[in-house]
């Protein structure tokens, strides 16, 4: 497979979900751009320091996702994972105090914007190791598996992880033992800065999971329809003991890779095609073309979404800092 | 009453003790079931607890070992082997940055518990790759408690504490010491936080631990051959370091020998002469002298790889030094 | 594919040979086996130590790869190299003076069986690490590649090595990169007491080459003359620059893993099966019957290699230690 | 003739004469090429010495690195960039059990004539995870060199000595002083075996390398303004180490803090407090302080950061705890 770094054409076709969950599906992907649209703003300010990974341009790929999932279900993220922890159903303003690095953040201002943990929605962070994730997650399906509970793992990680051994030896043990873990690689074609050509010889990741004997399937991580269809599918079949499965979601990154990147390795003209096809606006398109969606209620869940962010870093700026005496504390369980 | 047993044994009896009487428990390595365990301390376990327990993994280290700090996080109990320390090289990066971390990183939300045990050390012409010593390595880690038995009460009863403990464990295992054999008390009952006097003695304390121990013993019984009284004491837990029992001795003796298998520079016995140094300097009476590997990979030949690793003579030569 | 670990049928047809390669080669099969039946009796009594892994059984892959190699080909081997290192050129001695610890043996008696190298043959070792040589090989192929040298790595590893990171890791690299890699694998079934299907989710060893665009093929490694032509052909294919390739040899180990081992794992009957079709009395077998060996031609041929035992003993016993006061050396370079 | 430049211009300009002197050399590593580098040390290599030379990566740090160690075998020089310590030990395994080990193994056949580069250092809010010391962890292996640069001087010294030496080198780069400036004399020449007096006192001795150096130099102006003249020697070279400096510098002042910013237990630090108990313990007029990060896996906040790391004030209480 020759890779092709151009945009998929826009989603279309009927959206089949009810008025009220396509609602509540486009309002998360909004609440994630808001959320991250200030993060980017307050990182400028210096509120926000170390690393910032935005998922602007990403968001149906961990709505779609994530919505797919059960409560009991495990969630294994990356350093990318805003979205994830919000979808999940972490406060904004937990989130937020974190990367202020607060004490009422939701990892005590320890973690940081790349290490966001949640044992409440069990997501099991946040890991700023590319690949860190995966043999995680796989413990986490032996763990269910072993203990017969009714909990499968999602675990999200990028393209370039693909590459690291983490993800041969994770995949194996996952498909060999017959794990609940569901792979869900974000493929946004770039790892940093290395396009997935110049990072993988066989570009077709699909064909990686037929290395390890599990069943893989390619969707467009544009349309957050076609991502719920798929993760559902996924969901189930995993649910239902079969053991593992892959899916790649084909998305992109409309941001920088972090805070510093001049982003030299790729063309403008690239970015704005995939931008023309950010899955907010062709997602809403979409529902309003079918009468789903008036622009005065996108109006007030993007109001809704703005004002949660207020909220949120209102919440931050008057959270305390952890006392310095208190420094050792958590290194190990007391 | 005491029976009398190997090191192997014990630390079978300890394993077949957790496996027996948790079902979060379970055991996971490479060879651990079929083959019987490397070194024999798994045989037998996969008949009697099965293949869901007794799990062999493919040759995967940062796989597995990664899989039993998710596992840990999932509510079970693993003890994962990692044949020797040699080959967790590959899996140091969960060790260190998930393992000891998660804790800390997650605001306290999550701990893993979890018991990592490899074999370490030299002395069977196993040559470079397969002799290393690197607990030194690990004790620098926060997060991680370090344990290495040296005796067959240890090795019988450090494993449960091991368990028990709500953070990851990481035990080292000398190969030197499997036939090993020792009396052990039905009652016996260890900690995992304190190092132990081995061996009274007033003129010299010998500061050593894990396959060291019985060549410092060794070296002890020479020395009271010519009226030095050496103390001995074993460090059992390489972290957190018992600093109080060190200075103890420092304090009783006022001449020191560390004694260690890792490569003399930055290895653990570093760490020992600097505690010494912070928390017990005015009670020396002579500079502490450092007894280690050589700064050689470990060389197959037989009488390189001895030349290059500690010995009793050595240790002997060294007391002597101190006090000539 | 649901793995069978029965023996093929043994090898049939015309060697095309002529009759002094073919007897060549089958006194190189000699020469490996009587070397390594010596070996393990001198283990017994001490002389030898450490850890001895024998290649009896397997000796039809080495002989058979190694031979369609140029001398300006670069090999890397694993801890189970005995075989490698003698068809590759070394002196019988010095490895036998090697694996007493000698300072006349190839590795100057710091490596050991598990260690042997040798600079003029361009062997890289002898590794024990499992899959520890595979990156090594990328990297001597990339340097063969930059530096324009008509010269291929072939890599030899174990069936066990596949699940290891560094596999995943050197296939992916020496593909995308098109370097001159032949990768070797030696499949025996087992890896230490661990049989295949339980270290391999998906044990069809060629589907994974696929996973990084590499071509595969999968060959009898009991039968010498399939082994030297697909070798040859793998090599053609490397050597003309189209990158690495993938060669899986399916052999069997006919002794323990190492002088450790009881052979819990494995049934008796399974170890006979394969043991009548040692690739050793089967080619002869086949000269034979096409008059392209008589009894006493073999005799012959195996009482040279039992000299040539007798001899490299006699050397290995007269070799001197290395004194001491040497530890040091070849830490640094002087 | 000197002229003023950055630390990151400093090493940028030695890589960018090792490419254009030697064909041999070449620059691999995650997102050198196209993305200009992760902290723009190779921006524009790319273009003038094309993908061959500065070769993009996958994330494959087992693999690159193992590569790098092949290329060394096979006659190149290669330079392989870790993007930062905390990812090297997914290629320690490479590192230790091949790079270090390889010439020992070969009975002196085979040499590794290979540069490993790597950020290091924690400082900037990066977390766990990303904020790593674990020099004394390299310092510990037999084999390998290791440098930590910690002046523009030695940033653009060290490559040329290093690439030239036939055996592994690796270079700590502290991300802390990137962007710190110095004047460089046209005509500097550096060597890759000894430390440097950085400032003369008489005092006490403060021993540091790499990010803690400015932090010490910085405490050391404060200490001046006491009336108390502190020396300060940069180690520069961590293995192997320059024990005849420290053991001057503490013959010198009597009095010394080392400073580092590995983990306090089993850091480089412990290793400099044994040399100067085994060489120089009769000098010491009192025992010899560290002052190290804290045992804690650095947190992202940047006021429980500071409290984790070594920061001049922490040196300045250290050296008076010694002289009160
Ligand atoms: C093991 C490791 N190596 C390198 C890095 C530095 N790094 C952070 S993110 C990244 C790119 C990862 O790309 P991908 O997996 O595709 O995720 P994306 O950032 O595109 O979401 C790199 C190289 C790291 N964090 N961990
Ligand atoms: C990284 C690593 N893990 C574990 C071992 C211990 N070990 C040595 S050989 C071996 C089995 C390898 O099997 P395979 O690759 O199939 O080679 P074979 O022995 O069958 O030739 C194991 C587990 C090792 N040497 N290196
Ligand atoms: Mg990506
Ligand atoms: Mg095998």
């Amino acid at each position: 497979m020759t890779i092709d770094h151009h945009a998929p054409p826009p989603p279309s076709g009927p959206v089949s979900w009810d008025k009220d969950f396509a609602h509540r599906l486009l309002a998360d992907m909004v609440r994630i751009r808001r959320m991250e649209e200030k993060s980017a703003e307050l990182y400028g300010a210096g509120q926000i320091r170390g690393f910032l990974h935005l998922y602007i341009g990403e968001e149906a790929v961990a709505v779609g996702a994530l919505h797919a999932l059960a409560a009991a279900d495990n969630v294994v993220a990356t350093y990318r994972e805003h979205g994830h922890a919000l979808v999940r159903g972490l406060l904004m303003a937990s989130i937020m105090a974190e990367m202020f690095g607060k004490s009422c953040g939701c990892a005590r201002g320890r973690g940081g914007s790349m290490h966001l943990f949640d044992a409440k929605t069990r997501l099991f962070g946040g890991n700023a190791i590319v690949g860190g994730g995966l043999p995680l997650a796989t413990g986490l399906g032996l763990a269910a598996k072993m203990r017969g509970e009714d909990r499968i793992t999602a675990c999200f990680f990028g393209d370039g992880a693909v590459a690291e051994g983490a993800f041969h030896e994770s995949l194996n043990l996952a498909a060999l033992w017959k794990l609940p873990v569901l792979f869900c690689c974000e493929n946004n074609l770039f790892g940093m800065g290395t396009a997935i050509e110049r990072a993988e010889s066989q570009t077709d990741l699909c064909v990686k999971a037929a290395s390890y004997d599990m069943p893989a399937r390619r969707v467009d991580g544009m349309d957050i329809v076609a991502v719920h269809a798929a993760m559902q599918q996924a969901v189930q079949c995993v649910r239902a003991g079969q053991g593992p499965a892959f899916v790649e979601f084909q998305t992109y990154r409309f941001r920088a890779h972090s805070m510093f990147d001049a982003e030299l390795y790729r063309q403008k003209a690239e970015v704005e095609e995939w931008k023309a096809r950010g899955p907010i606006h062709t997602f809403s398109a979409r529902l309003k073309a079918e009468g789903k969606l008036t622009e005065e209620e996108f109006l007030s869940l993007d109001a809704a979404a703005c004002a949660e962010v207020a909220a949120a870093v209102a919440y931050a700026e008057a959270g305390l800092w952890e006392p310095v005496e208190d420094l050792l504390k958590d290194v190990h369980t007391p | 009453m005491t029976r009398r047993l190997s090191y192997r044994e014990a630390m079978r009896e300890a394993m077949h003790e957790a496996l027996a009487g948790d079902p979060r428990v379970f055991l996971m390595g490479e060879d651990v079931g079929r083959y019987g365990g490397t070194y024999a301390f798994s045989k037998g376990f996969l008949e009697e607890f099965g293949p869901e327990r007794i799990r062999d993994t493919p040759l995967s280290e940062l796989g597995f070992v990664g899989a039993g700090i998710g596992a840990a996080l999932g509510g079970m109990r693993p003890i994962v082997e990692v044949m020797t320390v040699n080959f967790s090289l590959l899996a140091l990066d969960q060790i260190v940055n998930s393992a000891a971390l998660f804790r800390h990183m997650s605001g306290g939300q999550f701990s893993v518990p979890l018991v990592i045990r490899m074999t370490t050390g030299a002395g069977r012409q196993l040559a470079a790759q397969h002799s290393h010593s690197l607990e030194g390595w690990y004790a620098h880690i926060p997060g991680i408690r370090v344990l290495a038995p040296a005796t067959v009460e240890d090795a019988r009863g450090m494993l449960a504490p091991a368990l028990a403990d709500p953070d990851p464990v990481v035990i080292f295992e000398h190969a030197g010491l499997f036939n090993v054999e020792g009396e052990l008390a039905d009652d016996c009952k260890v900690d995992i936080s304190s190092a132990k006097v081995r061996r009274e003695g007033r003129d010299v304390a010998i500061i050593t631990y894990g396959g060291s121990l019985p060549k410092a013993l060794a070296a002890a019984e020479t020395l009271a051959g010519e009226s030095i009284e050496a103390e001995v004491i074993d460090l059992r837990v390489l972290r957190p370091l018992d600093t109080a029992t060190i200075a103890a001795a420092v304090a009783k003796c006022h001449r020191v020998v560390v004694v260690d298998e890792n490569w003399k520079s930055g290895g653990l016995a570093a760490e020992v002469v600097a505690r010494i140094m912070e928390h017990a300097f005015f009670e020396l009476d002579a500079p502490v002298a450092r007894v280690c590997s050589e700064e050689v990979p470990i060389p197959y030949a037989r009488h390189l790889e001895e030349a290059a690793l500690p010995q009793p003579e050595k240790i002997v030569a060294a007391v002597k030094g101190l006090l000539g």
